[in-house]
């Protein structure tokens, strides 16, 4: 594949106009307009427009900006791992479990640490799903516990171990300062220690996730916004078999 | 749906003054002719292209006839005589024109009745070509079936016409149903129709029939990719007013910009010359079924939208007037306003709903054409998208027809491609969520909105009674629209107005008088 | 104003039934107090300060209790012992309780009477600095006017105090009139009180005592500045609800998220101990003239809001009723609900109106709640602040009280100092260009607004039935609530939980019952 | 002064956020938000994320993007011609024509070349005026001529000659494909052509100008949006007493 060569697209090809608004603490004033248009152009920008400059509080002013882009980004070198998995439906999932494994999945999940967020883990795993389609429960072939949010990482290992869970569902919402991030790894971290990396899927979830983003945390994947239960599901089922047919390994404690 | 009482008898009587304002006009426009009224019969005979350096061919040989003193008597009966001599097609007569191979004004060689005779077949296919435009929309709008107002009407102004078909591909995928071409600044001064494809127009693509047609073949393609028919749009009013409405008949178009005043006010182009180049165009828009769209919008960005409402009223019950006599049905009347007050006013959006509603009442059958915000628009662009969201409750809510969508950098730039996408996720909103409230509320009885739609009839009556007294034209010289003050004689454009010889024809114009009004 | 008809024997009828609801709570109510109505108790007499592990004294000193096996019979006579043990004031006397210089259940050494006579005075103490604070905020009410509703209410969630009073500031200057500083994630699920300045909360920063003083200073400044007042807003729902209704009543604070149901749904506390901490919470928020809101919006959260509609009317009926109870007058009663519809509903404005309408006409004097739309918001800001926009315009229309400004990057991070400015120009604009529309409309007499308030009213009916017969316990129990199921002896907080000894006393409490709700 | 250096405001100080949105010639997908990241990151910028991509035309996806700007800027170094004029009322403004220059001002104003935008010099001209600040016309000691739009070089220089005027205004609206720089240019050559260049207060004014704009392209001043006829009389006052008391020169054609 050749060269891509990709700008922002105003209403002409490579145009390279981008809409920017910010604030800096300074009073509103001309000058403080120049060190707009300066900050701007320090930003790898040329043919600043501040086309709005208003004062917002004491020492502070708000602007709106309108300038070119200058990088150039070729698209051929841009990768993200995006998943290679055929997407299948409620009844093809629940088929192949019954003929490829001859047991059902256990999946459990809950959204861990202060986070009280569980809209989001309730679309996947709670009969009713999400936009239209069925969550987890509403499998035949599947046995999905959810435990609800705030759960500290210890009791959501205890309960995977417990029901002898295949696959482990994160979900995390809140991402100021990075919490997500930080409970997301402090999991990792428990099972390490316990070694028991390798005996369960991992999966994470949530409005500020990517493939991309969980897999350099070391899960298995990662579903963002506008995830459908049977992606998630889809994802599961093959996963699961090609390692069956890898043979599973444990290694941390005999089974 | 919401309903404000209002007078009938009083209604009537605006009607009735208006029909009589226009009456006036009308008897000074059937006494004349101008240069492109002429050139566009020649267009609508067939004449098309440019010599080698871009100066279309109807120009040119109306202007020898001009120079020949000849003018007069119309271009009609000469041509016709050219074609008689030349015994060849109309584009290779007029070439022959154009070369001085035939003599332009030379009649004596064939006799009246084979003169009127050659008029007469050239009318007719004219007339059938506006014929054939017309039916060719109707198959169009059996195929996709029309959106269901208000339209969702979005410009495109990049100055390229490839570009500008990206763009409007672009507004359709997301909502719009009508794309309008914004044309290059000032192209409404230049005295011709510029030709062919073209890629460098200024802050807008100009108008010209190559443009027409790559526009049309892309919306045909996106009005079957997405079921429905999106409409397209361009600007007529100018110097060139019914030479464009020819070009545009020919390619298709649905909708034109046509206002009897426009050009007059804000392009200081001569207003006798506007009165007669708008009736042609007119009878032009009515055969092909062009809805014309007016421009009342713009009064209120020179002049305020509270004190002035009544102007804006006073000038769409003229331009109905006017447009009846162009046998205009009702359905292609797009009457123009806007949502232009002053947002520091408090209750403006009452004094909004007010005047919307008043629109609708007073036009009840009418596509109307309401036009965003503009004037209050901030550069401060998540400001100005709260307005235009209120703009679009305020159209959905009164049942507006042809609805502009407000852009959320109306104050900074020509529409970027994402600026539309988001303007238009404003109207899906608006319009989904909103749907049926126009039938859901009332207006009080006696309370502010009645008493304000009251107010401005009540200063449109004596208002267009002034009118009726000093004549039309005599009220715009003294500003009385948008505070814009244009002399009689002045402005541009007056030079290629004449008054028509006893032996004038124009054979098209009484072809299309003659047979009327097409209904459904 | 616009106006449902509706049916007042029914209003009648769900009024009763809420309330008989409300009196089989307020039998348990009665019979038990928890850990942290007893911490309160301490507050108001006067114990505050942490020890170097920042555990706060109140908190000590009831372990201490508790330990003892002693907490059934209350703090108050305890402690009103070690006052006439120790002969010092309140703080001093705390200390030693705590440095084990007194034994806190020695009470043989003082008569009945002394003791008796010592809460008392403890308790007059306690009641008077509640009717202080309400007296210097009414004081300030007159220097500096009271802001017309719908108040604009903003958030503030730095985590830091300072930066967050800037953040007010700037607020206010855009034109808020109330400032709710969020409070750190999960802070409701601490079994105590923070205290001190504090810098590091997430996403919120946390409720102190120190942190209600700094910000209500900054807001007394800028009402000066501004010349109206601003109310100051925190949380008390959680597992201190009463002790944070105790630090925001010393430190001023205007309004309260204090609901009876919040923090048993949202956070799983123990729905007995949420259901005991909210009384004597509102106790003293109803002393204290402190406003509580209550939390209806969150149901939709998690439920759907056109079919879970009759859930949040019922729930405002059952706290209101359990309102009453605690004294709390009309005006201070922030009944909660809010703009939650899937805007790809057709005419979801229309339901939005609906639900408006008659939570404003079935609790005519109460500064209603209105939260803005959260759930639908997307990432897409420009979109986001078009639901915003008509959220006001619904706001305005329907004459809520307390309007919770929505923001467009709610569906991204806690709102920056501009979004909180591009909010604020969108509710200005909106509460200016719309003032009077909702004394301008009708909604059509049987039209789909006045069918969907009166559906709505009709579910609530036999849904309250159910409740009243299976009690409000057992309903939540099974899930009737926001589609979220908490057993009876669930959740955070029961082992803090105790059941009335006969001798136990909290004298506070019963002076404030006894004196009643204060009127004016 | 010392330094001052500043960085964008989000909600503490110096987090350098940043809101964006711009589009992008390609099709949404995990790659194009990887590639909306990346490219982001090369406008300097840290912590970038791309929280919402969607396609609105084939092979164009459009990004709302939050990020912590990288540069710092020293602001004590940021100048910007700010005018050192006193601002002035009406009254002042007649007094001192009066007082010191003893006959009044002539002013000729126009929107020149095709843009027809004439609202922006009308407000400072006419009567009427902006904002409830008188327009020039009203001023007694002001001869004021209005040329309206569309007005071409030649005619406007034309009138200010024959009318003698001390104070040329121009307006420019359209900035599309920088016509207003174009056009502004224009005039200055004609006038170089002429040798007139110092015979006339320069002054353009539009939305797109700044005072530092227009000084760059020749003008003795600039007014962008907001602007009140007062600031525009004060300013030419100001500058023409000055000019009095330093003996005012011609540098081409005889008086
Ligand atoms: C509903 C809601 C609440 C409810 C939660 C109720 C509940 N039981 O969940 C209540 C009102 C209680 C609440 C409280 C708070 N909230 Co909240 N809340 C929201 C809101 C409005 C919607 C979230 C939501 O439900 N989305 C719908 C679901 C379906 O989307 P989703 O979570 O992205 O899930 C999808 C995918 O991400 C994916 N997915 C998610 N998880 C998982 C897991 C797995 C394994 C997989 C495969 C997929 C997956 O699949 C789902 C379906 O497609 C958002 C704003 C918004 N519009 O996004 C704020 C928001 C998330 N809340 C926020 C905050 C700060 C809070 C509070 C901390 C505020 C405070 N200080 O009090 C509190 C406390 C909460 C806490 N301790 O965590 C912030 C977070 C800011 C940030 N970026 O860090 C937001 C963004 C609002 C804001 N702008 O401030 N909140
Ligand atoms: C009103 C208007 C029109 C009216 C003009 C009527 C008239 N007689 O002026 C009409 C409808 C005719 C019109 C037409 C067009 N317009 Co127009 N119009 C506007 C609109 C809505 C408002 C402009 C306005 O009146 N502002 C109010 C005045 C008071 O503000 P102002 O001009 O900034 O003036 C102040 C200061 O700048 C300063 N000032 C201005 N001039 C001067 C001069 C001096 C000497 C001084 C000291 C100060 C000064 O003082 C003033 C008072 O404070 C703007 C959008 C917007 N909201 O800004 C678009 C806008 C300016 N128009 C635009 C366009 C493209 C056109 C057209 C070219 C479109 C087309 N292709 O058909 C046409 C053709 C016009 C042409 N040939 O020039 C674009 C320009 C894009 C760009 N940046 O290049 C805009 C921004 C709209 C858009 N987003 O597309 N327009
Ligand atoms: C009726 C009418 N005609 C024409 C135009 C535009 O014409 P021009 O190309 O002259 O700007 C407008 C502009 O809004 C209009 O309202
Ligand atoms: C009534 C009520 N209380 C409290 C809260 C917040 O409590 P927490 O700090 O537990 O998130 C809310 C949140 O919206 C609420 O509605």
């Amino acid at each position: 594949m050749g060269e891509e060569m990709i700008k922002p697209y105003g209403d002409t090809l490579n145009d390279g106009m981008v809409q920017l608004s910010f604030t800096l603490p300074v009073e509103n004033s001309s000058r403080a307009k120049k060190a707009a248009e300066i900050y701007v152009s320090r930003l790898n920008f040329e043919d600043v427009s501040v086309v709005h400059a208003r004062k917002i509080a004491d020492n502070f002013t708000y602007f709106v900006v309108y300038a070119r882009a200058i990088p150039i980004l070729d698209y051929s070198t841009v990768k993200a791992p995006e998943f290679k998995i055929k997407p299948m439906d409620f009844y093809e999932i629940n088929e192949i479990i019954k003929i490829k494994l001859h047991r059902p999945l256990t999946v459990v999940g809950a959204t861990i640490g202060s986070d009280a967020h569980t809209v989001g883990i309730d679309a996947i795993i709670n009969m009713k799903g999400y936009d239209q389609d069925y969550g987890l429960e509403r499998y035949p072939e599947i046995n999905a516990y959810n435990m609800g949010a705030q759960v500290p990482c210890e009791e959501l290992l205890e309960k995977a171990i417990d029901v002898e869970a295949d696959v482990i569902l994160i979900s995390q919402t809140v991402t100021k300062k990075n919490a997500h991030i930080r409970n997301f790894s402090e999991f990792i971290k428990l099972l390490e220690e316990k070694n028991l990396k390798s005996r369960f899927l991992l999966i994470a979830g949530g409005p500020g996730i990517s493939n991309d983003l969980a897999l350099r945390l070391g899960y298995d994947a990662g579903f963002g916004p506008e995830t459908r239960p049977s992606q998630v599901a889809s994802f599961i089922v093959t996963k699961i078999t090609e390692q069956k047919s890898a043979k599973r390994k444990y290694d941390g404690d005999p089974p | 749906m919401a309903h404000i009482p209002l007078n009938t008898k009083q209604i009537d009587r605006l009607k009735q003054l208006a029909k009589e304002i226009a009456d006036q006009v009308q008897t000074f426009i059937s006494r004349h002719s101008s240069v492109s009224v002429e050139r566009t019969i020649l267009r609508l005979y067939g004449v098309d292209g440019v010599d080698s350096e871009r100066t279309p061919l109807s120009n040119k040989i109306i202007d020898k006839l001009k120079k020949k003193s000849r003018i007069k008597s119309g271009v009609s009966r000469f041509f016709a005589g050219a074609m008689l001599a030349s015994g060849r097609d109309v584009q290779t007569t007029a070439e022959l024109i154009d070369q001085g191979k035939i003599e332009l004004d030379d009649l004596s060689r064939f006799s009246h009745a084979d003169i009127l005779e050659k008029e007469k077949e050239l009318a007719q296919k004219a007339a059938a070509a506006l014929d054939e435009t017309r039916k060719k929309k109707q198959e169009k709008l059996k195929k996709y079936p029309s959106p269901q107002q208000p339209w969702r009407y979005l410009i495109v102004a990049t100055g390229n016409i490839y570009e500008d078909r990206i763009q409007a591909k672009a507004a359709v995928s997301a909502g719009a149903d009508v794309i309008a071409v914004i044309r290059s600044t000032a192209q409404s001064l230049l005295d011709y129709v510029p030709y062919g494809p073209t890629t460098e127009g200024f802050a807008g693509t100009f108008a010209t029939q190559a443009n027409f047609k790559i526009m049309r073949q892309a919306l045909d393609e996106v009005s079957e990719k997405e079921g429905r028919y999106i409409r397209l749009v361009n600007y007529s009013s100018g110097l060139c007013m019914a030479e464009i409405a020819a070009c545009a008949a020919l390619e298709d178009l649905d909708i034109l910009l046509n206002d009897s005043m426009y050009g007059i006010l804000f392009r200081d182009i001569n207003m006798k010359r506007t009165f007669i180049d708008q009736y042609f165009s007119r009878l032009i828009c009515s055969r092909a079924k062009i809805i014309i769209n007016t421009g009342e919008d713009n009064y209120l960005t020179t002049s305020d939208a509270i004190e002035n409402a009544y102007t804006v009223t006073a000038s769409q019950l003229i331009n109905e007037a006017m447009a009846q006599k162009a046998l205009l049905t009702a359905d292609l009347l797009g009457l123009g306003h806007a949502f232009e007050i002053d947002p520091k006013i408090e209750n403006a959006f009452l004094y909004e709903l007010a005047h919307a509603q008043l629109a609708r009442q007073l036009f009840p059958k009418v596509p109307l054409k309401y036009m965003p915000p503009t004037k209050y628009k901030s550069t401060d662009i998540f400001y100005s998208h709260c307005i235009d969201t209120l703009f679009n409750l305020a159209s959905i809510t009164t049942e507006q027809g042809i609805h502009l969508a407000g852009i959320l950098t109306e104050a900074i730039h020509t529409p970027h491609m994402q600026d539309r996408y988001q303007a238009l996720c404003s109207v899906n909103y608006v319009f989904n969520v909103a749907r049926e409230l126009g039938k859901e509320i009332e207006f009080r009885k006696d309370g502010f909105i009645a008493k304000r739609a009251q107010q401005v009839l009540d200063e449109v009556e004596p208002f267009l009674e002034k009118i009726k007294e000093i004549g039309l034209m005599e009220a715009i010289a003294q500003g009385k629209f948008a505070n814009i003050r244009r002399p009689v004689d002045g402005g541009k454009g007056l030079e290629g107005v004449f008054e028509k010889a006893v032996d004038y024809s124009n054979p098209v114009m009484e072809q299309l008088e003659q047979e009327g009004g097409i209904h459904g």
